[in-house]
């Protein structure tokens, strides 16, 4: 028994002094010792019967071991994290639910959001900021903070956008790049289809022209620069797909694509760094604010309107178009 | 108002237009245009520090033209300042550190996009720290989670891809949960600013109305912050996405990226929830008992890791887990604590990261134990580099680690019934550190043998100028965290009581 | 109105578990466009028109192109190994 | 299972539904193998907690918040707050979209699978060799 125990100790000594050293996997360290203490395997694996049967299938397919306990261990390990998953979003959603029991009801007029913050935006939105929508009032100008982070959000996700999707002349592995984009997707479909492009003929003007309308009257009716610019994505989107690359690389190509995304983000910035500078250090800002109801009114909201939308629109044809063939 | 009161604006604005500006430079350039902008960055917070030790006080500051429960604010303090000036710090010395490795790992086409994501992470980071609103939080966590993807994901190798996706997932999940709370908290007091929050708050709870909600906020959002800063059950992305990142990314998602999220936690306590709120609620002891997991399995994971860098990674889990146990002790002693080792940790754990990359350019980019051997005396700043990373991370005198360790220790005693856990963890986890960096420093400085695996032909790459630079640095910051404790820990207690 | 609030609602619960359990990619995808719509609608009742314009652009709109393009690159990318396999 | 909270739960019929649709998105988004499923899951569980928020500034019998005829009382409109709160959250939810669409399709060109698993498994094999 002694002896034995020496044995152990020398081993276990020896294991310890090759791990210090880096030389043994501390996996395999730990396989090995489940070989020596045979006891300590059942400590971790619960159904020895399954283990045998393992064994078993694993003699008979002559897989390696130790592949076998691995992939054993990862699958108790998705069950066991699947099954707590399902608690986990279970209880959450119970847990809200129970909550939501106990907020106030919707539509009440007496709720504890419908408070002096709310009432200074409706009473006298109009008057400081000149917006008619109060809501394009309030993250335009009371909130304008939020919102330049919110376009920045969209600047950031177009650029990891462009680092995922963006196929360049110099890339590393160049010759699978340009398979994959030599199988273009576009092969696959009709060219110069006539009844997508007479449609699109009609449409397309349409689309624009709603979309400059919702830019435009951000201030005066529901809208604004994002939602604007969305929709006159989806008609660039459009008339792409009606015409081709051809036509709409003539007038939209990656440069103009750089050249607005930029002025219209530094324009924002630039202009919202002002009205926050003069805001925070009392002093008058000097932009009129115009009649409101005009169209030409409420200061700087119809710039930044407008700014946001061309960024947006641009951002959305970008998307499409990295997509669809990584490039524009 | 003083002129210096805008420098907190001036620094995130600065921050987010060099990115946008980035977008039309070339990628050295754009490399010039983020290091010079860290650079007065971090002048502009230490400003900021300054000012705010000078007058004793914190401000707030409009953003536009309307005051608090109107319109968006921003907050600066003494907390926020010395936060603010460490992050700019680290965040240059990682960049600099990685230089030479991000221009080969980037394709030199989109090498500007890499820096487009440093500058609108730092300006992200910045205004997590000065942020004085929920939303605006929320969106730049946001920015901060996109950012960091970014960084993970510029390889474009398929390990750090499906890194990169694992991140997004899991982040989502926390700002799906973090949104969910601020809907809530919106429901229930009508305010998206912290201080007018706060007051609500205080006057719900002190007619007892609505008491699941709050708790169930609580709950909501420390979880989904702590999801996106990887405490330990959420921890299963941590590895991964640190251990295949380029060295820049590994360094400033593993010191910045995570703190910051624990940063605005912290500030959601004390600054929304209110701290003896949290502490009354038993919430805190949730807190403490994933931290005192995450600090003993983030060390055996760490164990029995063979590739050096998820090591590490592995051992962020273990730091993080100390830090939520000091938010957990539920005393002012174990915020600073935990404060502390915020700003430890992400001094020492760049500091690994960057050596660590010294050390493997010597030995043919091989990240495993037996091709590091002996790579200390082939690159012997980096291995000093590291060899006092891994000394602080155990907790060696004079270095940044000892100090938070002795600061958890003495705070433990504040709580009676958690002041034996406390001490029995610290010790275990301290004996884990020291197991697995130890191991790692001895085969660093031990012999090459006869019968190891031979080093790829021409192993040994100079490291570039950035990279000592950065070395020698970080051991400077240590050195300073560590010797010069006294008034950062003055500092810290100060801000906390700011926060009040 | 409240009953029509509810019909919308309920079927958005029914729009998101299908979501969830539909094989097929592309009815998922279809399925979920129709769930943007539905959300659309109830934020019209909500009396939020901004909301609802820009749900109607971008999620029922942008987010189910890029949706549709995925689909359809990997389609592509698949019919592409298919048939080097079958030159092969 | 008490009646009063079941009422409850019925009078707060919005937030009941978005409570139990960010459930699900949450579920999908944890739980479902297939990346483009948990995408969707993910803007299931965002436009969930957009329509709680949305409902939030909902006040029975009053009006949009664009002011017409130069009414300016707050009895007049809803609370316009959340309907910004949740335009800047839909921006945010369209930016990481399409972000992970594009990782989506990066790792099927390099994995040929849209299973999360079996990519993180191919991941790991490839850099063993």
């Amino acid at each position: 028994m002694s002896r034995k125990k020496d044995n152990y100790e020398t081993s276990r000594w020896k294991k310890f002094k090759s791990w210090v050293d880096g030389e043994t996997d501390p996996l395999d360290h730990g396989m090995e010792a489940h070989e020596a203490i045979p006891p300590r395997e059942d400590i971790y694996d619960s159904a020895a019967h399954e283990k045998a049967v393992k064994e078993e299938l694993s003699k008979i397919y002559g897989e390696d071991r130790r592949a076998v306990l691995r992939a054993r261990g990862i699958r108790y390990f998705q069950r066991f994290y699947k099954v707590m998953s399902v608690v986990l979003c279970l209880g959450i959603i119970m847990v809200l639910l129970w909550t939501v029991a106990s907020l106030p009801i919707t539509g009440n007029a007496s709720n504890p959001d419908n408070n002096e913050v709310a009432a200074r935006y409706i009473e006298k939105g109009l008057q400081e900021t000149g917006a008619v929508n109060i809501v394009t009032g309030m993250i335009l100008d009371y909130r304008a903070f939020d919102t330049f982070g919110e376009s920045c959000v969209l600047f950031i996700g177009s650029c990891c956008v462009l680092v995922l999707l963006r196929l360049d002349g110099d890339s590393k592995n160049e010759s699978i790049r340009k398979m994959i984009a030599e199988s273009d997707d576009r092969h696959f479909e009709p060219k110069n289809d006539i009844i997508l492009q007479k449609c699109a003929c009609v449409l397309v003007p349409i689309i624009m022209i709603f979309g400059v309308y919702i830019v435009l009257n951000g201030h005066l009716s529901p809208g604004g620069g994002f939602s604007g610019g969305a929709v006159l994505g989806s008609g660039l989107i459009l008339y792409l797909n009606a015409f081709g690359y051809g036509k709409m690389g003539k007038m939209f190509t990656e440069k103009l694509y750089k050249r607005i995304t930029l002025c219209a983000l530094t324009f924002y910035c630039l202009a919202k760094s002002y009205s926050f500078f003069t805001g925070a250090n009392h002093l008058e800002s000097g932009i009129p604010l115009g009649t409101p109801g005009a169209i030409l009114s409420s200061g700087l909201i119809l710039p930044l309107n407008i700014c946001v939308g061309l960024v947006v629109a641009c951002t959305m044809y970008a998307f499409y178009t990295l997509f669809r063939k990584g490039g524009m | 108002m003083s002129f210096v009161q805008n420098f907190p604006f001036f620094s995130i604005i600065l921050a987010m237009f060099s990115g946008i500006v980035s977008s039309v430079l070339s990628g050295k350039k754009a490399r010039n245009l983020s290091l010079a902008m860290i650079v007065v960055t971090t002048a502009l917070s230490a400003g900021t520090l300054a000012f705010c030790l000078k007058t004793g006080e914190s401000y707030t500051y409009m953003m536009g033209h309307f005051p608090a429960p109107w319109g968006n604010e921003i907050r600066a303090g003494v907390l926020e300042g010395v936060t603010a000036v460490l992050f700019g710090v680290v965040m240059f010395l990682s960049v600099a550190g990685g230089m030479t490795h991000t221009a080969e790992d980037v394709e030199d086409s989109k090498l500007n996009l890499f820096y487009i994501m440093i500058d609108l992470m730092l300006s992200s980071l910045l205004a997590l720290v000065y942020t004085n609103d929920l939303f605006t939080a929320y969106v730049f966590v946001e920015i901060n989670t996109i950012a960091g993807c970014g960084l993970i994901m510029i390889r474009q190798k398929g390990r750090s891809m499906s890194a990169a996706i694992r991140y997004m997932i899991m982040s989502q999940l926390g700002s799906g949960l973090f949104l969910i709370g601020l809907s809530l908290l919106y429901d229930v007091t009508g305010h998206l600013l912290m201080s007018p929050a706060k007051e609500s708050v205080e006057l719900l709870v002190d007619s007892g109305s609505y008491r699941l909600p709050l708790l169930v906020i609580m709950a909501v959002v420390s979880v989904g912050l702590a999801i996106k800063s990887g405490l330990y059950p959420f921890h299963y992305w941590i590895p991964d996405t640190y251990g295949y990142a380029t060295p820049t990314g590994s360094a400033v998602l593993s010191g910045l990226v995570s703190k910051g999220y624990i940063f605005l936690l912290i500030k959601i306590f004390y600054r929304v929830i209110g701290y003896e709120n949290l502490v009354g609620a038993q919430m805190i002891n949730v807190l403490y008992l994933f931290g005192v997991a995450g600090m003993v399995m983030g060390s055996v994971h760490a164990i029995q890791e063979t590739d050096t860098r998820r090591m590490i990674a592995y051992s962020s889990v273990a730091q993080i887990g100390y830090i939520y146990m000091g938010i957990g002790l539920g005393t002012t002693a174990g915020m600073v604590a935990a404060v502390f080792h915020i700003f430890s940790h992400s001094a020492t754990k760049a500091l690994l990261f960057i050596s660590a990359v010294g050390l493997y350019e010597v030995s043919g980019d091989r990240k495993d134990f037996v091709s590091l051997r002996g790579a200390a005396y082939r690159n012997p700043l980096a291995g000093i580099g590291f060899a006092i990373g891994a000394l602080s991370m155990v907790g060696f005198p004079m270095l940044s680690g000892f100090i938070s360790k002795l600061l958890f220790a003495t705070s433990a005693f504040d709580s009676p019934s958690k002041m034996l856990p406390t001490l029995f963890v610290l010790a275990v986890s301290t004996t884990l550190n020291a197991i697995y960096f130890l191991r790692l420093v001895i085969t660093l400085y031990s012999r090459r043998r006869e019968g190891d695996k031979p080093l790829p032909p021409n192993p040994v790459k100079k490291s570039s100028r950035g990279l000592k630079f950065a070395i020698v640095c970080f051991i400077g910051l240590n050195l300073v965290l560590g010797m010069a404790s006294q008034p950062i820990v003055q500092a810290i207690t100060d801000g906390l009581a700011m926060f009040e | 109105m409240r009953l029509f609030e509810c019909i919308l609602l309920f079927s958005l619960i029914v729009c998101a578990m299908s979501v969830a359990f539909t094989k097929d990619l592309l009815t998922s995808i279809i399925i979920f466009m129709s769930y943007s719509l539905i959300m659309c609608i109830i934020w019209m009742i909500l009396q939020s028109p901004d909301l609802a314009i820009t749900e109607a652009a971008v999620g029922a709109g942008v987010t189910s192109i890029l949706f549709f393009l995925t689909l359809k690159k990997i389609r592509a990318i698949r019919k592409e190994e298919g048939s080097e396999q079958e030159e092969g | 299972m008490d009646v009063s909270l079941v009422e409850h739960l019925l009078l707060n019929i919005e937030e009941t539904v978005s409570i139990v649709l960010f459930g699900i998105g949450f579920t999908i988004l944890l739980l479902h193998r297939n990346l483009i499923k948990k995408i969707m899951g993910m803007n299931i569980m965002d436009t969930a907690t957009y329509l709680f928020l949305a409902s939030k500034g909902y006040i029975t019998g009053r009006a949009v918040p664009i002011v017409v005829d130069g009414i300016q009382d707050v009895s007049a409109y809803i609370n316009p707050v959340p309907s910004g709160l949740v335009l800047t959250g839909i921006v945010v939810s369209v930016s990481t979209t399409a972000l992970m669409l594009a990782l989506t399709i990066r790792l099927y060109e390099r994995y040929h699978s849209l299973d999360l698993d079996e990519i993180l498994i191919l991941a790991k094999e490839e850099e063993q060799i």
